[in-house]
């Protein structure tokens, strides 16, 4: 399997779709421990992102993916339109083109560290980087062990979820959630809910 | 919900819309969300403000002589994007640099950064202030820090003025950071705001409890009460700035509205400051009483105290003319 | 009932020292309710106006350079007493007679009667005018007529100019009569605000229903309706002033906040009511967006327009210098 | 019977007390067609009136009313500060030092006449007069028939209850409630609910 442009850019619109469903969770889940924006914040990002793609189609993966970050900076706002945009422009600058797992591989680490880099959030800070670093280690082992790209996305987006569930118990350290103090124990992170819809994309669109 | 609006997608624009025509001193560029000074000011350094809408007047209302050249409204509640900030950054340069005034909030902070960078590419020099004026967060390297709240009006109107003195970048930016430096704030909320995409608000209040140490974006504060009299609310709030910035000298007093509470509440709540500011031996020097830094419909208020400098009172005095803050001309 | 007062009781003597704080260009006496310029303007026609308290910045608030010299503000919603209009006249009064803005309420105008009565008693020549902008009431001499609201605000504005400028007392009372005729309002209402002393607001709606034609003391209105697009209820709003003064050439425009309705939305219904003015072939010439004469914590607003004259629009731009209303200087 | 310096001082006193208990009640109906302050005013005023009485003890009933009207005016606010001032004050002028049966009933009539001069209400205008004029109407005929004090004034606070009931199906055309329009009708006017308060406790103080 090869991760081409057509499979990039169904990635992100794959995203888009699954945000869009869940709107509302996001934003609810942003409602208890943050303003409430999350879910509209990155519907609107996604949109922007897919709209840049249909307008002038990239001819290669990483230049959906730094396409789909530029719209996503653009017109997100918030944190999580930078994070996720710097995120999206760093994995298409690491993309190679020739597709494999191990290049994909390496994007999703380079988005990694352009989220931990620019947010400066570490472990068990509370928020998208707890849903995230698992994934993209996950992702790695699996491709590691199988080199299949699929096998290695479903991974992915199992740790993104073990790693929101993560989130519960903790306190925030970063972003709006951090302002709740002690309060903010208790609920999930919008951020890693966010995340692993990232992760969930990614295995439905390497299904087959 | 019961909003005065079109629907919840036409809010900005439609308010934006409202600014146009109410103001024709300011240029407003409502597709990209830019309101500016109709007229640049040559060879004065330029500031920028921005961040979500919800919070009227700020940052619009703070546009004109003496004080902001541009401000960049996001949605309500979200920190603008890069490229309007660009855009803002555009119109309030005039060579001599520019300084962004940024309220303490992680998206505000990346946007504006990326923003910043973005400027730097068009040779315009940009120095960033983050305003972290909220006692109700603590203070700490490991997190997110302080939320910018009401100090931001007073960073935004002494850098305003300093700019318009002829001051440069680097004074323009030591003054603000002076001004955010010396100014704390705490607010206290009844009911919390609704965001108009949300539909429902931030959180809900029995009748008797109220939310201590709130921001300015509905979310909850660092702790839920009960409702007491008003002397004691003002007492919390200023017992708590003075723990973190101890209340001393001449000091400039910002009562600030959340925007559902009317001003003969907030007149009251400033009575009890005074009260409790000349009980503690300083002096109310200057004070601003009214809805300046809002959340929305949220019923509830914030003070803000700045210890005065003879700098920071001359600054303050200084003339200016927005929407929202005149005097002196 | 939530709000930040130390008990109904203290109401209005807490907003009065806070008034008095806040604002050291003006004397506050307590004790009698008496707001009044520091200083005396020789040779000036003196202006009085007050009310019923709950409609801050109304009219204290306007007292200052260019408006008011003493407001006396009663009770919350009930009008000030004879004896306090009494003090207020005597502290306006320099020797060139008097002006009273009464709005229009039975309570109001008695009460203003007998304080005139009184100030003859002290040889001081009193001329009073009555405001009655509001046309969601039918005007009829059978009837207790139109209350006054919004046109209040303007009134006190030209007439203070024209006071400012020199003009004795029948001039300033014949520009007030004026601008009180060339004035029209229309209310509406999403919630009921609530006096502190009733602890329950004026009236109850269900979560879709919303009050047309209200005054300024949360009582209901003329009729009930559906809450709609804010661009319907503006245009209700404006049929219905056009409907008794057909809105034309240069106008003034006030879009005024109940209390509790935020800024970001009366920027919106501005924007839709300089839609509609144009659309109808007038032209906005001047405008006020705000918190201006307020019913509590009630949420709505209210839409003022007043026919310009050259005159009108010469006094409205004069200089002012109050705690809520300054330009020009 | 006499309604001498005393009984005129307890006349005032107990309109304050009956107010004071009522204060609920008038408050009620002045929410429902006005603007809810009735009880507040009238049991300022009233408290203000008994006041002055205390204060310094008039010598002669007259002197009684007009204190009393005095203490009205001055504290009371809105319209009905002006209009029982006022009418008490013109009942204290027009009250006779003997204080039979008919130099009440003059004094009751000086009242009436002032409450409509200052305010210009007419008959089912939906306010105070509408219970005050039939209630001096029932005083004088029941006055000329026994020249009783205590049966004219029992006649006068049944015929006041009976004004303020046919208050209620009429639109109001002065007073704040005018400006409901038709939405005043199926109300009780607050002013008429507190002229019978002023007729029964002129019963009560001329009982014995
Ligand atoms: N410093 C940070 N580093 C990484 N992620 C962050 C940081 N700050 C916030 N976030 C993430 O952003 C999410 C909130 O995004 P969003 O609601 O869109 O922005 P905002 O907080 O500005 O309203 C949080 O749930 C969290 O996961
Ligand atoms: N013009 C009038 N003539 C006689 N009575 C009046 C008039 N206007 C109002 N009232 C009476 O006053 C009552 C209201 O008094 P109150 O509530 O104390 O004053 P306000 O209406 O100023 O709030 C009404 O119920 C009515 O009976
Ligand atoms: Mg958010
Ligand atoms: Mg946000
Ligand atoms: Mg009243
Ligand atoms: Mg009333």
């Amino acid at each position: 399997m090869i991760f081409d442009t057509q499979r990039a850019i169904a990635w992100i619109n794959r995203i888009a779709e699954l945000v869009r469903a869940d709107v509302e969770r996001l934003t609810t889940l942003d409602t208890a421990i943050g303003d409430g924006d999350h879910g509209a914040n990155l519907d609107r990002g996604m949109t922007a992102a897919v709209d840049a793609l249909a307008e002038k189609e990239p001819e290669t993966p990483g230049k959906v993916l730094i396409t789909a970050g530029r719209g996503l900076v653009s017109k997100t706002g918030g944190a999580s339109g930078p994070l996720y945009g710097s995120g999206f422009r760093a994995a298409g600058k690491a993309m190679r083109d020739e597709g494999d797992v191990v290049a994909l591989s390496d994007a999703l680490e380079a988005m990694l560290r352009a989220i931990e880099e620019l947010g400066g959030a570490h472990h068990e800070d509370k928020t998208m980087v707890d849903a995230f670093a698992p994934a993209v280690a996950a992702f790695q082992q699996a491709a590691g062990a199988t080199a299949d790209m699929h096998t290695a996305a479903v991974a992915a987006a199992e740790a993104a979820e073990a790693g929101l569930a993560a989130t519960v118990p903790l306190q925030a350290r970063k972003g709006r959630a951090s302002y709740l103090g002690p309060r903010s124990v208790g609920h999930e992170d919008p951020g890693a809910a966010s995340t692993v819809l990232i992760f969930r994309a990614l295995a439905d669109v390497t299904a087959e | 919900m019961k909003k005065l609006i079109n629907s919840p997608d036409t809010v900005i624009t439609d308010a934006l819309r409202g600014i146009a025509s109410a103001h024709p001193e300011l240029t407003v560029d409502i597709e990209n969300r830019v309101i500016a000074r109709a007229e640049k000011v040559p060879d004065k350094v330029g500031l920028v403000s921005g961040g979500g809408s919800g919070h009227e007047p700020l940052h619009g209302g703070y546009v004109g002589h003496g004080m902001l050249d541009a401000a960049a409204p996001g949605e309500v509640y979200t920190s603008p994007v890069p490229d309007q900030i660009l855009l803002a950054t555009q119109a309030a340069d005039s060579g001599a640099g520019v300084l962004h005034i940024v309220k303490n909030y992680t998206g505000d902070v990346l946007n504006f950064r990326m923003a910043a960078e973005l400027a730097e590419d068009d040779d315009i020099r940009v120095v960033s202030v983050v305003t972290n004026d909220d006692v109700a967060v603590e203070d700490s390297t490991f997190t997110a820090g302080r939320r910018g709240t009401g100090g931001t009006i007073v960073v935004e109107k002494v850098a305003g003025a300093a700019a318009t003195e002829g001051a440069d970048l680097d004074t323009v930016a030591r003054i603000a950071t002076e001004a955010n430096e010396r100014s704390r704030s705490f607010g206290i909320a009844l009911k919390a705001g609704t965001v108009p995409a949300a539909g429902k608000p931030g959180f809900e209040l029995a009748e008797d409890e109220i939310e201590f140490g709130v921001g300015i974006h509905g979310e909850p504060g660092r702790e839920r009460g009960k409702l007491a009299p008003l002397h004691e609310l003002v007492g919390y709030a200023l017992d708590a700035i003075h723990a973190d910035l101890p209340v001393d000298g001449d000091v400039l007093v910002i009562v600030n509205g959340h925007g559902g509470t009317p001003l003969i509440e907030l007149y009251g709540a400033f009575a009890e400051a005074v009260a409790w500011i000349e009980g503690h031996g300083a002096r109310v020097a200057r004070n601003l009483v009214g809805n300046y830094i809002t959340s929305l419909d949220q019923e509830g208020f914030s003070i803000t105290v700045t210890l005065l400098t003879d700098e920071l009172t001359r600054l303050w005095d200084a003339p200016v003319s927005t929407p929202a803050l005149r005097w002196g001309m």
